[in-house]
């Protein structure tokens, strides 16, 4: 029963987690056709961002510990705004139209420059910013203890997926988003500015990446390396759930979640193997994920 | 169309060529500059270059620094490796075995290196210590920790190791326990999902069954490394309800278990043991739990017993880097020093030795350290035998204490030679002294 | 007429969502035969097309070819039971030269393996490849890159790439669309001739009316997915809903005057 | 089997480098063999790429190569290079036999997501096995070729070893271009759809290329292990693949030649960035990478040809 409960709550967080790293990347992809292996740098540069700016909070200025939860978003939308407009007009607007794996390839490109620029901004200490996790405490129920910081990124990562349902879907801008997503020519021929679209959602993209990063950040140690931890993570669940699709994010990182707590718990040694699996077992049965439509061509 | 193609196959000819000519131009500068030319390879990037592999090149650069100067207290108190200043040629250590085995050959043929000291990652030096046998360079592996470096290289020639096998690390850590919690009825393990995660539970469990054998395995989990989220972890051995929980965690992981776990409560009443944790000292800031039982992989870092030279590294490496040398920059101030030692027992002052002299003089030589004094008594007098401490972490008044700390002597802990350590420990430990 | 069509579509049927793409096919054609299709935009030709070759399965029907049911058969299979097909916008490869788009077909029409070791180009290939290209009358772009030779030029290509492999009956997909209107009777000629040389039955799709008139036999209209009258050209043409629903929705509203016959 | 003048450029070039042993710095010939045998796990990429896939998995073959050599010596008993190379070929083609099955029903980024996957379950699967030494994995020695020890000139023996397998295997990469299926493969590239139409199984081919590409990584993988004399599971982690096609992009496709100096120059660039700017090497390959793809996209070989035209023009 603890054990179950414990599946549950535990799968339900890192579920939450692969949600938030995941969303940036299908956003960019559903909108854009670029699969951004650079995403896990947007990640890390949010993670020390925040990692850096809390920890001067806290030893440097000696603030208020509250207002440190501000800073931490504050820190992710600055840096990934900043850093995902200086990557979208510096370079990928020079690219667009080629095919998507010169894409995939460009942003690997991007990936090895990021994670050396962020080597250079941090160094490679890691950065160990606990405060505003133990700071909320935690919380028993049913036997089991848990962080109330990742009970509540539960909560932002629901407010964040629902968000991003609700401006895709119910704003006129979401709507016109959505146009271009379907057929870039005929968004042209609306009068849709794509290249402002695009540089907009690149931007939005990067953001949520640095964000994930950014609310990760208090509750690990930021050490290099950890972007091209999360790439093949948020990869995994991208293309379990369907490329472009929001809640087929959703439902690949509740999928992802749930089997990995469940090896946890019941069969550790399988932990290695869960995600991989996960998505070949998906992917040979619905090429296209869960939520993926197929394309088809015209001839 | 075929004489396009042919002249291209020429020019990709002349292209590879002109690359190995222009390669090889470059070679062989300084070498013979009358100076002492030690190649250093170390973690300068990825995970491990923070814990590890940053405080050792900081480390080395003090030491070195300071030997160029004469600045060190006796017996090193003479300028450079026998009259020659020492020059180092920092590597980084990042990207797999592979290309760690093409730098060391770049290192030693190209740069004219003479002598290695080098390598956290055990794969790097399983694969680097036959180079180093088939290079006939003298090569110290100042830190990693695994058994089968002198299993495989049963008759080392070239290869030195002046830190401790990892077996000693988890003797070490269960005689601890047993000694220290002699009520503990179970114990469970996180490791990290790799070779060093995998042995050091195995080494673990093993010795508590000689050690402490009424105490049983309640858990066991092995996330993958580098992962940082470990809360289906932390429940399943909340769950399990140990009364110890032994970590081999390092680094960036080290530091999210002890906060994630402190976080929830997975701690209180329960012993964690952290055999790397000596790196963190300075780091946890009470985050974790007072009692943890921390260890450094050997004398070194927070452990390493007050002398002349100990007191001279932390002073010196607070001057130049205003942080705390922890225990890999001990680890490799141990390895330059052994160097030091050799070189001058080999060659009259001024002179340089050749590869075979240096090596010959290294095996089975006793020299100073911060660590205390260190006996190349094993495999054939190629591996430093020294003993192990282990301590309980406590932070008072805003510092970090180390409390109960007890050593235990190098027979204690140490396989014999020609015995696998592994093996060793399974067979129940024979030939242990200890007092 | 007792012999067996050499294709025959009984009762085929498909739908895209609610969208009836294709009702109650029922098509004989013969050997020997020149057919002509007809309809506008969206009247279910090409889909007829792409479920007789394999590319779209159909919702529910029939179909025939040579008196054996090739119902899920994967187009190469179709294919190499003697049914070529051109398209409607040519589908070259365009990185090629024209030569080696013609080896290319080829060779696969030599053997649907192609082997790895033995060379593309083989004397004799390439003789037949250049000889193909002549009946054509584009032997003269045969070293071009696929991308620089002219429009007209790719669709007679793109046929003699169907061609090539000694077709028993070939579907023309809207050969002269994307041609200059002075160049389409000129191409429609050279296909024609060398079709006829070959003795190959032919089915072709097309917006002109004047051409359809001048080289078929027998004309299909298509309406709404259903075909709404099959005969004699004189007779289709004049027909009074062919003229309402299809003539009169053509892409060359000329053609209904100009008849030609 | 008559040679053509570019595969008689090929194997000239290969005797002559093998002649280099005599002559060349033993860092340097080291680094040759490493970069030619990673330059035939690029020709596995490149052929993929002919075909328009591309694989972000091939570190799959690497190692499946590198640990068939090194398992046949430790547990198999075998130490013959030739027989140890055949049995890499063998064992990954029939990885790749089984592999292939699913992997041919994907095109693009699926393509590439799904190799990388399985090259990473390969990874945790090594990971996993401690007595394959887990994640340090194993050395590899005692090489010996037809009955003879090569002994202390082990190296010199795999580099020459390495020069004539890379010369033989770029003729025959070479003779593959030229073949129907080579063509075919650029056609399935271009316009899978015809190709079908045409009468070919796009599948079939692409399956059998696949097959053919994993056999030739394999070699460069199992190559590798004799050079380092040491394999361990990172060979088949996903950033080692990211290598092989950041090389196959740094040579492009259009000739058999490329794979091989573009290694070379890889494996050049990279050491003297790791010796002078020890801290950002990364950051340079990844600008060389941008700069490549802006303004050589197809490629270094381009520089070769674009040379050839401005001098037919004058």
């Amino acid at each position: 029963m603890t054990t179950l409960l414990a599946i549950l709550v535990d799968g339900s967080i890192y579920a939450s987690w692969l949600f938030l790293v995941a969303a940036g990347l299908t956003v960019i992809y559903g909108v854009m056709r670029i699969l951004n292996m650079a995403h896990g740098s947007f990640y890390a540069i949010g993670a020390y961002s925040a990692a850096s700016l809390v920890g001067w909070w806290f030893t440097g200025v000696g603030g208020n510990p509250y207002v440190s939860y501000l800073l931490l978003v504050g820190a992710a939308l600055v840096s990934g705004l900043v850093v995902g407009l200086v990557v979208e007009f510096a370079l990928l607007r020079r690219m667009y139209g080629k095919d998507e794996i010169l894409m995939v390839i460009i942003t690997y490109a991007l990936l090895l420059i990021l994670e050396d620029a962020v080597k250079l901004v941090w160094g490679v200490d890691p950065y160990f910013t606990y405060q505003p996790y133990s700071l909320m405490g935690r919380s028993t129920f049913g036997g089991l203890t848990f962080a109330i910081y990742d009970l509540g990124l539960v909560g932002v990562s629901l407010a964040i997926g629902i968000s991003l349902w609700l401006i895709l879907n119910k704003t006129h801008k979401g709507k016109l988003l959505r146009a271009v997503i379907h057929d870039r020519e005929v968004a042209v021929a609306m009068g849709v500015n794509v290249k402002a679209m695009f540089a907009v959602t690149f931007a939005v993209g990067a953001t949520l990446g640095a964000l994930a990063g950014a609310l990760t950040a208090p509750a690990i140690s930021v050490s290099p390396g950890i972007g091209v931890e999360v790439i093949v993570l948020a990869f995994a669940v991208v293309v379990v759930g369907g490329m472009g699709s929001i809640g087929g994010a959703a439902a690949g990182a509740v999928l992802v979640g749930l089997t990995r707590a469940m090896a946890v718990h019941l069969a550790p040694e399988l932990e290695l193997f869960v995600i991989y699996s996960v998505m070949s077992l998906v992917l040979a049965v619905r090429p296209q994920g869960l939520f993926g439509r197929t394309l088809v061509r015209k001839i | 169309m075929k004489m396009t193609q042919s002249s291209i196959a020429r020019r990709a000819l002349t292209a590879a060529v002109a690359t190995a000519a222009l390669a090889s131009a470059t070679t062989a500068q300084a070498a013979e500059n009358g100076k002492f030319r030690v190649g250093i390879v170390t973690f300068l990037s990825g995970a491990a270059a923070g814990p590890f592999g940053v405080p050792s090149a900081h480390a080395a650069e003090t030491v070195i620094d300071a030997l160029n100067k004469g600045q060190l207290p006796a017996p090193y108190n003479t300028k450079g490796i026998n009259g020659m200043e020492i020059e180092a040629v920092i590597i980084d250590e990042n990207g797999g075995a592979t290309k760690q085995v093409e730098e060391f050959r770049n290192l030693v043929e190209r740069q004219k290196v003479d002598a290695v000291i080098g390598y956290i990652s055990s794969g790097d030096c399983l694969a680097i210590s036959p180079v180093a046998e088939e290079l006939k360079i003298p090569t110290i592996m100042y830190d990693c920790g695994t058994s089968r470096l002198f299993v495989e290289n049963k008759a080392p020639k070239y290869v030195f190791r002046t830190g401790l096998d990892a077996v000693v690390d988890n003797v070490g850590a269960a005689r601890y326990l047993a000694d220290t919690r002699p009520k503990m009825a179970s114990f469970a393990g996180i490791q990290q999902n790799y070779a060093w995660g995998q042995d050091s539970w195995v080494d673990f469990v093993e010795a508590m069954k000689h050690v402490k054998p009424t105490a049983k395995v309640a858990a066991e989990q092995f996330p993958k490394i580098f992962q940082g989220q470990y809360g289906a972890e932390i429940s399943a051995l909340s769950v399990a309800k140990p009364d110890v929980i032994h970590s081999s965690f390092w680094g960036g992981d080290m530091e999210a278990l002890v906060l994630q776990g402190g976080a929830r409560g997975l701690y209180d009443g329960k012993t964690l043991v952290l055999t790397c944790g000596e790196t963190g000292i300075e780091r946890y800031k009470g985050q974790a739990p007072n009692g943890t039982v921390i260890g450094g992989r050997g004398p070194f870092g927070a452990f390493a017993p007050k002398n002349a030279l100990s007191d001279w590294l932390r002073t010196a490496y607070r001057a130049k880097w205003s942080d705390e040398p922890i225990y890999p920059s001990f680890k490799m101030a141990q390895a330059i020093l052994a160097l030091k030692t050799a070189v001058e027992k080999a060659a009259p002052a001024g002179k340089q030795p050749s590869s075979d002299q240096i090596v010959a003089a290294m095996t089975g030589i006793t020299f100073e350290s911060p660590s205390g004094t260190v006996k190349m008594a094993r495999a054939s007098g190629h591996q430093a035998m020294q003993g192990i401490a282990y301590g309980e972490y406590h932070y008072e008044s805003g510092r970090a204490v180390l409390k109960n700390v007890k050593s235990y002597a190098d027979t204690c802990v140490t396989p014999p030679d020609g015995t696998n350590g592994q093996e060793w420990i399974k067979a129940g430990m024979p030939g242990a002294k200890c007092d | 007429m007792s012999q067996t069509p050499i294709l025959e579509s009984r009762s085929l049927h498909r739908t895209f969502g609610a969208v009836v793409a294709a009702k109650d096919i029922n098509v004989a054609i013969h050997a020997g035969e020149v057919v002509g299709v007809i309809g506008s935009n969206g009247a279910g030709k090409t889909t007829f097309i792409n479920m007789v070759t394999g590319f779209l399965p159909p919702s529910a029907g029939e179909i025939m070819f040579n008196g054996r049911s090739i119902l899920g058969l994967a187009p190469r299979k179709i294919t190499r039971m003697g049914m070529a097909r051109s398209f409607q916008v040519a589908q070259l490869f365009p990185e090629l030269t024209v030569l080696d788009n013609m080896l290319v077909a080829l060779s696969i029409a030599e053997s649907p393996l192609p082997s790895f070791l033995r060379p593309l180009r083989t004397p004799e290939r390439v003789e037949k490849a250049e000889a193909t290209l002549k009946e054509f009358g584009v032997a003269a772009f045969r070293d071009h890159q696929v991308t620089a030779v002219p429009q007209g030029t790719r669709k007679l290509v793109d046929i003699a790439m169907a061609l090539i492999a000694n077709p028993k009956m070939l579907l023309l997909d809207e050969p002269t669309s994307g041609v200059a209107v002075e160049e389409k009777f000129p191409l429609m000629d050279s296909v024609m001739e060398v079709v006829r040389r070959h003795g190959v039955t032919v089915l072709f799709v097309e917006h002109d009316m004047e051409i359809v008139a001048r080289y078929v036999s027998r004309i299909l209209a298509f309406y709404a997915g259903e075909v709404i009258a099959d005969g004699p050209p004189d007779q289709v043409l004049d027909d009074a809903k062919v003229r309402e629903l299809v003539v009169g929705h053509g892409h060359g509203g000329h053609g209904r005057a100009r008849r030609s016959s | 089997m008559r040679l053509d003048r570019t595969e008689l450029w090929l194997l000239a070039s290969g005797v002559v480098l093998a002649l280099g042993v005599f002559v060349l710095p033993n860092w340097l010939t080291f680094l040759l063999t490493i970069a030619f045998a990673k330059g035939l796990v690029v020709q596995g990429v490149v052929v993929q790429m002919r075909a328009g896939l591309v694989s972000f998995g091939q570190g799959l073959y690497y190692c499946i190569g590198g640990y068939t050599v090194g398992m046949g010596g430790q547990w198999l008993g075998v130490h013959d290079a030739f027989v140890l190379l055949a049995l890499s070929m063998v064992a990954a083609a029939v990885v790749a036999m089984v592999l292939g099955l699913l992997l041919t029903r994907y095109r693009e980024i699926f393509f590439a997501m799904l190799t990388l996957a399985f090259s990473m379950i390969l990874y945790g699967v090594l990971a996993k096995s401690q007595s394959l030494g887990s994640t340090d994995g194993f050395n590899v020695h005692g090489i010996t070729a037809l009955g003879w020890t090569p002994g202390s000139s082990g190296k010199m023996f795999v580099y020459v070893l390495t020069c004539g397998i890379a010369a033989v295997a770029a003729v025959f990469l070479h003779r593959l271009s030229k073949s129907s299926v080579g063509y075919v493969c650029e056609a399935i590239r271009e316009n899978e759809v015809r190709v079908e139409y045409l009468g070919a199984s796009p599948r079939w081919t692409l399956y059998s290329t696949y097959v053919l590409a994993a056999a030739v990584s394999a070699l460069g993988g199992g190559l590798t292990g004799m050079a380092t004399g040491h394999v361990d599971p990172e060979m088949a982690y996903w950033t080692t693949s990211g290598e092989f096609v950041f090389i196959a992009l740094l040579g492009g496709i259009g000739h058999v030649a490329a794979p091989f100096v573009a290694a070379s120059l890889f494996s050049t660039v990279r050491t003297y960035a790791i010796q002078f700017v020890p801290h950002s090497w990364q950051m340079i390959l990844g600008f060389v990478l941008l700069g490549i793809i802006i303004f050589l996209p197809k490629g270094l070989w381009s520089l070769f040809k674009r040379t050839r035209k401005a001098e037919a023009r004058v």
